[in-house]
Parts: structure tokens; C-alpha cells; sequence
């Protein structure tokens, strides 16, 4: 049986049984290489579940819906283990409760997807401690090492460059589970701290307060850069905050569900090299 | 006997426009992305696109416009206008379905006022537009009652040649004309063929959707949930729209002075319609896309007889969810059967 | 509309002399909404205070700014004179152009430039300050004393007898501590059960203290003045009310071999004991851990021979609710674990004892009576090896600080071994000697000079046993010799280290511990008896190691601090706080963890019928102390700070 | 010829200890240059990324965030959270192009008066070396200047 017929029935058993409410997964796009969310309720809809290499997004935020999980049932989602991790950080800032969610777990390796054993977050704790010693060992985006090597000149030009693109469209925000905000601090406008307007200064100061506010909380599962409709390479910026926050926290974002958030936590002892 | 522009002379045709004193612009691919910018020569144009990601609305309406700036003395406000220029343009190679685009939204910036910012520019440039002899998967121009070789909104249409050396010219409006008058020795007599047109596949019956959306029963019809679901509210579909137009009115600075700007808006944020008081007319997801929607092929259409969709694919082919018009409109036709 | 006034102080020439004042006040008259803008010679004297007084009401003034010195000299005094305008005083703000400008500039011309930039960003600042009330609460006038050692009975008796209610928990069974345990005290050398006792008696008998022996601090909650404190009285098994304190279940006890914690396992006891003869409350109690009918259901040896039916078998840990308005945190300290030592051979060889373990030999009340005899055969020492600082001062031991007592106490065991045993020999290496104090140096010399202690500059390397003696060899860094001493007993003078749950406890209270666990005052030099938080305070041992005079000062500071705050009706507070934006706020709780004084609630938001919403982040005004470390962690800017409002620093910054 | 360039240096404090650090200066009569700005927060943990932005915003050429020492902080940990957003937001900045030099960030006690006064005489100086920020400046300027299209 294929791990897509595989994950077809247990999706169906699941629903059938009553175990959860609903499933969230992929589906057919509008072409043959897309992709799609879908929400399948009744067993008999689960043979409209795809898996497949092509199945990227990460689903996670999906449970954030407004009242989604206000029932306490539950709901099935497929997840790879980033998208796990996403739960745990959701979990950790009390976003939802792990109790409410059953994971299809799979991993995408090259052109197949591969099944992942598991049915709550916490089973998949081990593939998550092995991604960190992973990431640790992970060398730096290649344009992140060009970006390095640069002029901070040359650095903030080629970011003016990117950002002057940017058009404020907030798919990134849209797209990213991890922003929940009820009210993102751009859409605050007492006072207007980030400028709304899409000006190249505008839009600095908007990816630089999103890629702060997700500091020790992106998973890196690239829904950002996939959403950008211009383009900006924004998972540079997170993915050198994950650097960060391992290399001087030893913090790895939704290690467990119980984590403390990076920046709402501190040693005695972090590292301070750059304080006069 | 028609005439003809060969692509050899194209560079050369760009700096007797420059003589001119007018800018050129055309579709430019960039950093992984395109939309049109200002061009010396033809070899920076991208004329292979199906169509550029970001459209040509751009170019008469900003994503962020300064209106006019503000000083606040203790005695007086001093005020300063931020009028766009009156340099003439041309726009070279955009595609029907987006010049289509800018004939619908002048409706509706000449409607209870004239926009000053969207005219000025309207004004001031050609449309010089080419006939698409390709489409992809989500091109629907067929659909909305265009075609790929649709004369809307442009001064000049091209089509390709077959054999790709160049484009049988077809003035349009008298604006067209005055355009042409500094290339008119490029534009040779010729009777080459022209390529033929893309074929764009018929996707849903218009006329059936129009009906049913204008049913007040369907407004709130389960459909809406449904279709919208995996919506996330970002305003891509939007800003890619090459007739979404709905702005948003900021003042940017501190106490003493500042710039009154106008800035892209969208229906599909949540703090669109979000009152002072914390309600919200248009609560969910679904609401939002609706409004997108009913306003598309229903308001719109009501106010100036139009719908307000060229069928340029945009949403649908940019959207992070593959959600966008042609699924909605095609489900809503489906229904009607 | 804004009506902001703008008094520009001269400072006689302190800023007038740098600053072009009338240059700032025409700048300042022509910023909008600036109602006024006056300078004067000194506007913190009285007549400008007038003027100031005169002014808000005048003009109908709706915030002032005082360009002058630092806030920190006058801003009390310039929002007082406002509030006396009627003028909500945090209305008022302080443009700090002294200090900050006209002092450390050369420059006039840059001065005066500065001195704008700074007054005009404080007139946007201003225009967007909210009228705030000062936080009342009420003040319970109870304190909770937590530990019943010295410091602890003389800050609850100090307390009591000035009229406040104290509650004086003891997690042993008797009150006493350290103190209890010792022989005689530097530098008089008075028996410290003679003068300890009758205090102990004293705290237990007040009619304003109440004793919860045998029990410990379960949870606190709440506020300065305002706590909720829960008590754990531990299981005795001995009904206090109906024992008379006789001892003979005591005598009928067949558990005897239990290894004492008072005499420092120096002597053996029973199950059910007393810990010490003159134990307050003198009422024994059952260690269950050891009691044979516990262990295999059968002996009620006790129960049989109490006349009183005193012994009860099914008794339970109670939990006591308290309201307390102050904590007095005396929690004292313990003796480092010698297992660190292993070169001193501690628990090796019998003769090798700690300090504390000294006391007990030579305490009257002791196992031998008083009598120095060796642990391993009762032979009285020859010659006795003293060796200070073993485990403080040793960073490569984890304790690099002075515990501050060994110098004196080893000063005194020596002089209580040569009192006893006038043919004795004793060694005391040492680093240096500390003996700073009332008395303290005399007393040290008297050992030396007097009693015939042996002191010796240096470290031990070796200890091993020979022949029955005790081999140390170390180094006498004086003569710069190697030296090796048989003896028969050898003294540790171990480091005071912090109870090992002193953090536990201090996590409860939400106060700061160090490195080591000892409590942290909120100034080691200006608030030394107060913690961080308002309304617990600390004294002796749980703080830094220290001697009985100063615990006891300590404590007694502590009963003042106590006092001063029950004699007030009300508590005021600056009304600096934190507010949240209940309607904005997602309660990921990131505001919890970072509040450094646990003053982050969580709150159900609910329907009309009663249903749960969401939950939300709300700030007890009375525990937050304003710092604003959540306002920052808020993504959402949900959250935000009194008197320094997102819209304020923001107004402060873009008027920069 | 055109006035040396004079930095302008925005600096956030916590009121107790590096603004009583200032004061103290002005105590002391210590003298150092006239850019500073000083902005009194109650804490460290007050200060957020946003200010700083907010100040290149206004022009600035440099921004100075201090407060106390470790284990100094009058709210007992302020100044430890305040620590770890430094630490991700400066890898941001330097990440984006914002020069080391620009944004600066100490520990200065009450006590530290001729700290305080030696700091703002060198990053004054180090600024003044570096010149205006003009890529920032650029960006402002951007915003008051007609959509180019």
C-alpha cells in the first residue's frame, strides 16, 4: 500500500471512529504540481487526501482557527516535523493544547514522502533532539555566507534592495503559524510603531520587528518565503535568528511543548560579548 | 499591407521616444520576480512572459502614495502637494487582460471625484500592449469576456509576427497615434502573418455566476465557508489584481510635520472593516472573500456595468493556498447546473 | 487641547551660565501646544514653586514641564506643587537640562541646542501622560516570622512586644536553631543556652506570637501588606494539647539507636524525642521515618505508657491559611558538607569533627557534658588540630566567599579546649586571621597570648591516620617549613553555607537568592534588610553568613522595617504599573514568565451566561513593581506601562 | 566650507542605574560632547528594538541602549531579559547592513559616572569617524520624495 492510501485509511479510521473531528491535509491543486489545504470531515471525503513530495506547507496554523478547537475535540493534521515543532511552540505559548491533536506524520525525502511513526507530539521528541544536533552541525544559508562576507554596506543594500520590493501584502504574516498575534503590532496604531506604508523604510522596519517577533519561535518551514509574492528571501533573516538563538541559548525552537520561550527566559550566564 | 515594428529597431525606437522626453517602460524580470519598470533597451525587456506577477496598476497607482505633506506651526499648518508629473511614458508590452484592467478602474476614479494621482498618470502614458500568443494554466481572459488579443484600455496593440522577427501594429486611439509619430520611420510597410492568439479554454459561464451571486438568497449560503476555508487572509489576490483598487488614508510622521500618504488596501485583511469599537461587520475568513467577490462581479458590475476581473489569472496563480476567482467561479457555475 | 507650561529653572548659574534660558524659553513658547513658557532664578524655592502653583491655574495648565535639574533631585517636589494646583501631579515632567546638559557641556551655543531637543521631547512626552492615582492598599498587621533561630525570635519579639501580631514558623520541633546547639559565645564567652533559652521561652509564651513548630512554608501569595501564606504543620503524632511534656514514652521508646541531629550524631536518641532537654515547645514528637510502628505496624510502646493519651498515630499534615502583612525571612543557614573535604579524612576517621560537632563536645549540655573527649574511645585529646577555612575561600570548592565565624569560634574552641585541659596542645592553621568586631581581635589574642593556642599560617595538604594519631601535615608559610602534627583530634571549621531548599523557598516567596542560594537584599549597602519585593524582609544567616550579634541587629532592623509599615493605614504606591489590553491580548503568557515579581495573573474572560472565551494576561496593581519588562515582551503591544506608555516614549523619541 | 558633521546619538537608560550614571557625571562636572539624547526608562526591560528603529527613523546616527550591570537590576532581572533581545535583535541588525558602530550597548552603574561620560566621548567620536548614516538617512528621505513611477 502506498503511504498515501496508507495515510487515506487512517485518516478515514480516525474520522470514522470519532477519534477527531476533522483532518487537515493536502489535496489536489489547480495543476498537477499544486497543492492544496484541505478539511475533511466525513471518512468517505478522505480519498481526497494527497501525499506526495509536493506537499509543502506547513498545516500547523490551520488549528488556530477561531473556535476550530473550542470544543475540545480533536483534530488530525499532517505534519512533517518541523510542523511538530510548530505545535509544541503553539502548545508552550498556550495556543492549544497538544491533547487535541493527532499527527500524520511524514517526512519528505528528495521525490517521496516517507511516514513517520507517531500519533501526538511528543512520540516524534527523539526525530526533534536529532534535527537540533543537526542544525547545529547546518552551515549557513549560501547567500547568508555571501551576505556574511559583505560590507555591512553592501549588506544593507542588498536587503534595501529586497525590502524595496516588498508590498505589504502580510502573506508572510498570513502564512506564518506562528503568527497568532489577536492584533499584529503593525495594525497598531497607538502608537504606529512600524510604518504601514510601503515605502522601502516601511518595509524594513515591518520584516525586521517580524523576523525579531519570531526569534527562538520559527520553525523554518518556509511558508513565508513560499507566500511572498515578490519574492523576498525572508527565511534568511529567520533562519539567522535560529542560529542565533542556538549558538548563544543552545536554543532550539519547539524542542518540546513545555519549552520557555527564548526571549521570556534568560541564564545568569548568556553570553554578552558585545556589551560594553 | 499593415505596419510593422521588427524587434531589431526596438532599442532604437526606445531612444527616439527618449528624444522625445518620454520614459519607457516595460515588463522586467527581476530577482526572481517581474513587473514593469523604466527600460533604456529593448535587451532589458522580459516579452516572454505570459504575464508579468505584478501589474501594470502599479504604474497610476502606487502601493504608497504621498498625497501631500504637513507642518504644523503654533500658528498655521503649512501644507505641500505631491502631484505626479506630467512627463509623458510609454508603456511598452503589457498584456490585454491588464490594460483592460486600468479602462476599468478609470470608472471608478473618475466616479464622485476625479483622482488627480490616477489621471496624471493615465494621462500622461501610452498602453502599448501585445497579444498573447501563449497562456498558461491559470489565464482566463476567455472566461470574463476578453481575449488575448483584447483592445481595452490599450493606445496600441502588436501582435507577434509568426515568424517572432516582430509585431504587426494596430493603433488604437488618437493617443496611440501621437505615440508612434517619433518612431514612424521604424514602422515598416509588411504583410508578414501574425502569429496566431493563445488559445484560452472557456472555464465557467460567467452569466450563470452573475446570476446566482446576485441572488440575495446565496449570500449566506454555506458556499462561502466552504470555498474559503483554507483562506489565510493575506492580501496577495489584491495587490496582484490588476483592478483592486480600495486604498487606505495614513498620516506618517510625528507631531510637527508629516506626509499624508495613500496606501494599498485589502478587503482580505481582517482590520479592513474593523470598527473603533472592536466589532467587526466582516468577522470571518469567509465574509472577506465574499466581499471580494460580490464586489468583483456584483457592486462593481451594478455601479459602472462591468464586472471588475479581466481574467488575468493573477490570484489564482499567486495565491499561497491555491484558492483564487477561477475556483470560486467555477464551483459557483457547477452550482447553477 | 494640550496647554503644557514650560518652567525653565536657571539654577542660579548652574544652568543659566551654559544655557541661553531665554533662547529655550522662546523655542518652547513657539511649540505647539506650549500654553506658556517663564523662566526663573529658582524655581524649587518657594516663590517659584508659587509660580509654578499660580501658573496651573492661571492658565488652566493641562501638564508641566520643569526644564532643570535631574528628576531625580526634584521631581517629587515639582509634582507635589502641581497636585497642591490641583494638577494631577504626573502630569508633571522633569527636563533634566542641569545634570544632563549644562554641567557637562563646554559649549553654550550646543547647550542651549541640546537643552531644546531635551525640553521639547519631554512637552510631547507630557501631552500624552495620563492622570494616574497613587495605588492604596490595605496593610494586614501580622507578620510571618519564617525560621526560629536567634534572628527569628528577636525580630518576632521585637515585633510583638511594639503590639503587631507575629506567626513564628519553625520547620524543627523546637525553636532555637544554631544557637541552641552551641557551647559558649565570642567573645564573652557566655553560655549560649543560658541566654538563649529564656528568649525562646519568651517567644513562645508572648501573647502576641503564635508558634507553628514542625511546619513549613507550603505557598505564599499576594502583596505587600496584603500576602496569603499557607502553612504545612507537619504530622508530631503527639497531641500538643494533652501532653504534658513528662518523657516517658521517651524512656519506653525501643528505637534508640537514631543518630541525633542536635548533637550532630555525636550521641544517639529515640524515636519519639525531644531534640534537646530545654526544647520549646518541650513536647516530644515521633520521627515516623525511624518509629518502629510505622516501619512494621506493631509497638505503640508510647501510646501505652502515656498518661495523658497524649500519642495519636492517625494525626495528618495540616495546612494554616494566613493573611500576613509582612515576611521576615530567618532561615538561618547550615554546615557545609565535609563529604567535600575528603582529604581532612571527615567520616573517615572518627576524630575528625566539625566545628558545630566541637560545640556539642564541649557544651555542658552535650553528649560527654561538657567534657572534650575523643568520639572513637573517649580519651581526652592531647593535642587537637584546628583547620579554618575548610571550604571557604576555595573557589575550586564551589565557596569562594568568608564565612566570616570560623576565625572567632576557632579562636574560641581552642580556648575552651585549653580552659579544660590546661596540658593540651593545640594547632590552628589558618590563613589569616579575621577578627573584626567589638572585642573580636582582644579575643584572639587572648587565645594566642593568654590560653597558649598554637597558630600556624597555612594550609593542610594531608591528613591520614598512624599509630592511632591523626598525621596533618602542612606547611607553616611563616617559617616556609613543611610541619607535621600527630594529634588526636582534628576540627574543621566549615564553611557556612545557605540551607540546601534555601532556593526552593526563595522561588515560593519570589524573592532573589545568589549563586549559593543566599537571599538577596534589594541594596547590599542602602536596603540591606530588604528584598526586592516590597513587604519581605531578611534577616541573619539566610542573607550572608553571619555572626549572633549581627543576626540579631539584622533582625532587629527587619522588626523596624516591619513596625514602619503597620504604622500605616494604607500603602501608597507609585502608580507606575502595567495594564493589558484584555481585548488584544492571545495569552500566550510570555508576560508571565518574564514578570520578575509574579505579578501576572491569568484571567478567564467569559460570556454573559458564564462560558470561558479565552483567557487573558492581567497585572495585580499591587504586586507589580513597574519595570516594564513584559510592555517589551508583548508582541502585540497588548500590554504597556503607567507613566511610560508605548504613546509616550514614542511621542518622547519622534520629538527628539 | 560646510560645518563638521555632528552625530546625533539617541540614548535609552534605565533610570537607575545609567541615567543615574549621567547625573552623576553632571555631578562630577565631567565634560563630553553635546550629541546625546538621552531617553529615561524605568528599566532595560522597558527598552524595545522599536525605539531604537524609531530613533534612526528621526535621524539618528547612532542609538546607546544601557543599563545595570548583571545582577544589579533594580527589578532583579530586568536587565537579564533585556540582555537576550539585544543579543537577537543586534544579529538582526548587523544581519541587515546596520554597521556595529551605529547601535551600541553597555552596563553602566550609577557609579560609573566617568564611564558614562568616556562612552559618550567615543561612540561620539566613532560615529563622527563613521560619518552620517546615510543609507538610513536615504530611506527616510525616500519617504518625502513622490512614488517614482
Amino acid at each position: 500500500m502506498s503511504i498515501q492510501e496508507q495515510y487515506r485509511s487512517r485518516a478515514k479510521e480516525l474520522l470514522r471512529e470519532g477519534t477527531v473531528k476533522m483532518v487537515i491535509g493536502y489535496g489536489a491543486g489547480t495543476t498537477p504540481l499544486r497543492r492544496r489545504p484541505i478539511f475533511i470531515t466525513s471518512p468517505d471525503d478522505a480519498d481526497r487526501l494527497v501525499l506526495d513530495a509536493a506537499c509543502r506547507t506547513n498545516l500547523a496554523g490551520y488549528l488556530l482557527r477561531e473556535g476550530l478547537l473550542a470544543d475540545q475535540k480533536s483534530v488530525a493534521v499532517f505534519l512533517t516535523p518541523d510542523g511538530v515543532r510548530t505545535i509544541n511552540i503553539l502548545a508552550a505559548e498556550s495556543q492549544l493544547a497538544t491533547e487535541q491533536v493527532i499527527v500524520l506524520g511524514f517526512q519528505i525525502d528528495g521525490e517521496n514522502a516517507r511516514q513517520l511513526e507517531g500519533t501526538r507530539v511528543a512520540d516524534f521528541s527523539g526525530i526533534i533532539a536529532e534535527r537540533k544536533k543537526k542544525r547545529k552541525e547546518q552551515p549557513s544559508h549560501e547567500v547568508a555566507r555571501k551576505l556574511e562576507q559583505m560590507t555591512s554596506v553592501e549588506r544593507f543594500s542588498f536587503w534595501e534592495g529586497e525590502f524595496s520590493r516588498c508590498i505589504k501584502c502580510y502573506a508572510c504574516r498570513a502564512a506564518c503559524p506562528m503568527c497568532w498575534c489577536r492584533r499584529c503590532v503593525v495594525d497598531n496604531n497607538q502608537p504606529q510603531w512600524v510604518n504601514t506604508s510601503s515605502h522601502t523604510l516601511g518595509n524594513l522596519e515591518w520584516n525586521l520587528v517580524r523576523a525579531f517577533h519570531l526569534a527562538g519561535r520559527c520553525v523554518e518551514c518556509g511558508n513565508c518565503s513560499e507566500a511572498c509574492p515578490v519574492n523576498i528571501p525572508l527565511h534568511l533573516l529567520n533562519r539567522r535568528m535560529t542560529e542565533e538563538v542556538l549558538t548563544a541559548f543552545d536554543y532550539y525552537p519547539g524542542a518540546d511543548e513545555h519549552q520557555e520561550p527564548v526571549l521570556a527566559s534568560f541564564r545568569k550566564d548568556d553570553p554578552e560579548t558585545f556589551i560594553l | 499591407m499593415t505596419k510593422i515594428l521588427y524587434a531589431n529597431d526596438l532599442t532604437a525606437c526606445f531612444s527616439l521616444w527618449r528624444k522625445e522626453g518620454m520614459r519607457v517602460l516595460g515588463p522586467v524580470s527581476k530577482a526572481k520576480t517581474s513587473g514593469f519598470g523604466e527600460v533604456q533597451d529593448a535587451h532589458e525587456l522580459d516579452l516572454n512572459l505570459v504575464l508579468t506577477a505584478r501589474t501594470l496598476k502599479e504604474l497610476f497607482f502606487p502601493r504608497t502614495e504621498p498625497m501631500f505633506s504637513y507642518s504644523i506651526g503654533k500658528q498655521k499648518i503649512e501644507t505641500g502637494e505631491f502631484l505626479p508629473s506630467e512627463n509623458a511614458c510609454i508603456i511598452f508590452g503589457a498584456r490585454p487582460c491588464d490594460a483592460a484592467g486600468m479602462a476599468i478602474d478609470d470608472e471608478l476614479f473618475n466616479w464622485d471625484y476625479r483622482d488627480e494621482y490616477w489621471f496624471r498618470r493615465r494621462d500622461r502614458s501610452v498602453i502599448i500592449t501585445i497579444a498573447c500568443k501563449e497562456s498558461d494554466d491559470f489565464c482566463m481572459c476567455t472566461s470574463l469576456g476578453l481575449a488575448p488579443d483584447s483592445a481595452k484600455g490599450s493606445d496600441v496593440l502588436l501582435r507577434p509576427l509568426a515568424s517572432g522577427n516582430g509585431w504587426r501594429v494596430e493603433e488604437l486611439t488618437p493617443k496611440g497615434g501621437k505615440a508612434l509619430q517619433p518612431i514612424a520611420s521604424l514602422l515598416k510597410e509588411g504583410s508578414e502573418a501574425a502569429a496566431p492568439t493563445a488559445e484560452v479554454p472557456l472555464l465557467f459561464d460567467l452569466e450563470a455566476c452573475t446570476t446566482w451571486l446576485a441572488d440575495p438568497e446565496n449570500f449566506e449560503s454555506h458556499f462561502w465557508k466552504e470555498i474559503s476555508e483554507r483562506c489565510i487572509g493575506c492580501g496577495t489576490c489584491t495587490y496582484l489584481c490588476p483592478t483592486c483598487h480600495c486604498f487606505d488614508i495614513q498620516d506618517e510622521g510625528d507631531t510637527y510635520e508629516g506626509i499624508r500618504r495613500k496606501n494599498w488596501d485589502s478587503c482580505s485583511f481582517q482590520l479592513f472593516t474593523m470598527h473603533t469599537s472592536g466589532h467587526n461587520p466582516r468577522a470571518t475568513q469567509s465574509a472577506r472573500w465574499r466581499q471580494r467577490i460580490m464586489h468583483k462581479f456584483n457592486y462593481f458590475s451594478d455601479k459602472f456595468s462591468v464586472n471588475s476581473c479581466t481574467g488575468c489569472g493573477r490570484c489564482t496563480r499567486e495565491c499561497p493556498v491555491d484558492m483564487g476567482v477561477r475556483e470560486t467561479l467555477q464551483a459557483i457555475s457547477t452550482l447553477q447546473k | 487641547m494640550a496647554k503644557i507650561g514650560v518652567f525653565v529653572c536657571h539654577c542660579g548659574e548652574n544652568i543659566a551660565a551654559k544655557v541661553d534660558c531665554t533662547k529655550l524659553v522662546a523655542a518652547m513658547e513657539s511649540h505647539p501646544g506650549v500654553a506658556i513658557a517663564h523662566e526663573y532664578k529658582y524655581f524649587c524655592s518657594e516663590p517659584g514653586q508659587e509660580s509654578i502653583k499660580k501658573a496651573v491655574t492661571g492658565h488652566g495648565l493641562t501638564g508641566v514641564i520643569v526644564a532643570a535639574c535631574s528628576p531625580r533631585m526634584h521631581e517629587a517636589t515639582f509634582r507635589t506643587a502641581c497636585a497642591e494646583a490641583g494638577l494631577n501631579p504626573y502630569l508633571c515632567e522633569i527636563a533634566n537640562i542641569r545634570e544632563q546638559c549644562s554641567w557637562v557641556h563646554s559649549d553654550g551655543e550646543q547647550a542651549t541646542r541640546k537643552a531644546i531637543e531635551i525640553t521639547r521631547s519631554l512637552v510631547e512626552k507630557v501631552k500624552r501622560n495620563n492622570e494616574l492615582q497613587p495605588i492604596e492598599v490595605p496593610v494586614t498587621r501580622r507578620a510571618l516570622v519564617i525560621g526560629g533561630g536567634i534572628a527569628g525570635i528577636q525580630a518576632a519579639l521585637d515585633i510583638a512586644n511594639a503590639g503587631g501580631d507575629v506567626v513564628l514558623v519553625e520547620r524543627e520541633a523546637s525553636l532555637g536553631g544554631h544557637m541552641a546547639q552551641l557551647s559558649e559565645t565570642f567573645p564573652t564567652l557566655d553560655c549560649s543556652q543560658c541566654i538563649m533559652t529564656p528568649r525562646m521561652v519568651e517567644a513562645a509564651r508572648h501573647p502576641k506570637i503564635r508558634l507553628l513548630t514542625y511546619s513549613e512554608i507550603e505557598k505564599v501569595e499576594g502583596f505587600i501588606g496584603n500576602f496569603n501564606v499557607t502553612v504545612r504543620q507537619k504530622a508530631r503524632y503527639v497531641d500538643m494539647n494533652l501532653c504534658t511534656g513528662c518523657g516517658e514514652c521517651i524512656i519506653k521508646c525501643p528505637a534508640k539507636k537514631i543518630s541525633g541531629e542536635f548533637d550532630c550524631g555525636l550521641a544517639n536518641r529515640t524515636a519519639i524525642y525531644t531534640p534537646f532537654a530545654q526544647a520549646v515547645p518541650n513536647k516530644p514528637v515521633i520521627d515516623s521515618g525511624h518509629c518502629i510502628y510505622f516501619k512494621n505496624g506493631k509497638c505503640k510502646a508510647c501510646q501505652r505508657v502515656c498518661p495523658t493519651g497524649a500519642i495519636n498515630f492517625d494525626m495528618e499534615d495540616e495546612l494554616v491559611e494566613l493573611e500576613i502583612g509582612a515576611i521576615v525571612v530567618a532561615t538561618g543557614f547550615q554546615v557545609q558538607n565535609t563529604a567535600l573535604y575528603g582529604e581532612y579524612g571527615y567520616g573517615r576517621y572518627p576524630d575528625v569533627l566539625t566545628g558545630l560537632q566541637f560545640e556539642r563536645l564541649a557544651s555542658a549540655s552535650g553528649p560527654t557534658g561538657g567534657k572534650i573527649q575523643r568520639p572513637s574511645d573517649g580519651k581526652e585529646p592531647e593535642t587537637i588540630v584546628f583547620i579554618q577555612c575548610a571550604g571557604s575561600r576555595d573557589p575550586s570548592k564551589g565557596i569562594p566567599y568568608c564565612s566570616k565565624i570560623c576565625c572567632m569560634y576557632t579562636a574560641k574552641h581552642a580556648m575552651l579546649y585549653h580552659h579544660k585541659n590546661h596540658d593540651g596542645n593545640s594547632r590552628i592553621f589558618y590563613m589569616d586571621i579575621r577578627a573584626a568586631g567589638k572585642g573580636y581581635d582582644e579575643f584572639t589574642r587572648r587565645a594566642i597570648e593568654e590560653d597558649g593556642a598554637g597558630y600556624v599560617r597555612g594550609r593542610v595538604s594531608k591528613l591520614w591516620q598512624e599509630n592511632g594519631k591523626l598525621m596533618v601535615r602542612g606547611a607553616d608559610t611563616l617559617l616556609g617549613r613543611p610541619v607535621e602534627v600527630a594529634a588526636d583530634m582534628v576540627v574543621l571549621a566549615t564553611a557556612m553555607v545557605p540551607q540546601s531548599d534555601s532556593k526552593e523557598l526563595g522561588k515560593t516567596l519570589g524573592i532573589g537568592y545568589d549563586e549559593y542560594g543566599f537571599f538577596n537584599e534589594a541594596h547590599l549597602k542602602l536596603r540591606p534588610v530588604e528584598t526586592a519585593t516590597a513587604g519581605i524582609f531578611l534577616a541573619g544567616a539566610c542573607q550572608s553568613p553571619k555572626d549572633i550579634p549581627d543576626s540579631v541587629a539584622q533582625a532587629s532592623a527587619c522588626a523596624s522595617k516591619v513596625l514602619a509599615l503597620f504604622s500605616r493605614e494604607k500603602l501608597e504606591r507609585e502608580p507606575v504599573i502595567a495594564q493589558n489590553n484584555e481585548a488584544t491580548c492571545s495569552g500566550c503568557w510570555g508576560c508571565v514568565l518574564a514578570c520578575p515579581y509574579n505579578a501576572i495573573e491569568k484571567k478567564d474572560l467569559t460570556d454573559r451566561a458564564g462560558n470561558l472565551i479565552r483567557r487573558v494576561a492581567s497585572v495585580n496593581a499591587g504586586l507589580c513593581q513597574g519595570c516594564g519588562t513584559c510592555v517589551t515582551f508583548c508582541r502585540s503591544n497588548s500590554i504597556d506601562l503607567a507613566g511610560f506608555t508605548e504613546k509616550q516614549i514614542f511621542a518622547e523619541v519622534m520629538g527628539l | 566650507m560646510s560645518e563638521p558633521f555632528e552625530p546625533k546619538i539617541v540614548a535609552f537608560v534605565c533610570t537607575y542605574c545609567t541615567y543615574a550614571g549621567a547625573d552623576l557625571a553632571g555631578t562630577s562636572r565631567l565634560k563630553y560632547p553635546p550629541n546625546v539624547r538621552i531617553v529615561r526608562l524605568p528599566c532595560t526591560g522597558r527598552i524595545s528594538p522599536m525605539f531604537i528603529l524609531k530613533a534612526f527613523q528621526k535621524g539618528a546616527d547612532g542609538v546607546l541602549v544601557s543599563g545595570c550591570h548583571p545582577g544589579d537590576c533594580h527589578f532583579d532581572h530586568g536587565n537579564y531579559h533585556a540582555r537576550r533581545r539585544w543579543t537577537a535583535f543586534n544579529a538582526l541588525l548587523q544581519f541587515t547592513g546596520v554597521p556595529e558602530e551605529r547601535v551600541k550597548f553597555s552596563w553602566i552603574s550609577a557609579a560609573e559616572g566617568i564611564k558614562f561620560a568616556e562612552l559618550i566621548e567615543s561612540i561620539t567620536e566613532e560615529i563622527r569617524t563613521a560619518g552620517p548614516f546615510e543609507q538610513y538617512h536615504k530611506l527616510i528621505a525616500e519617504t518625502g520624495s513622490a512614488a517614482s513611477v
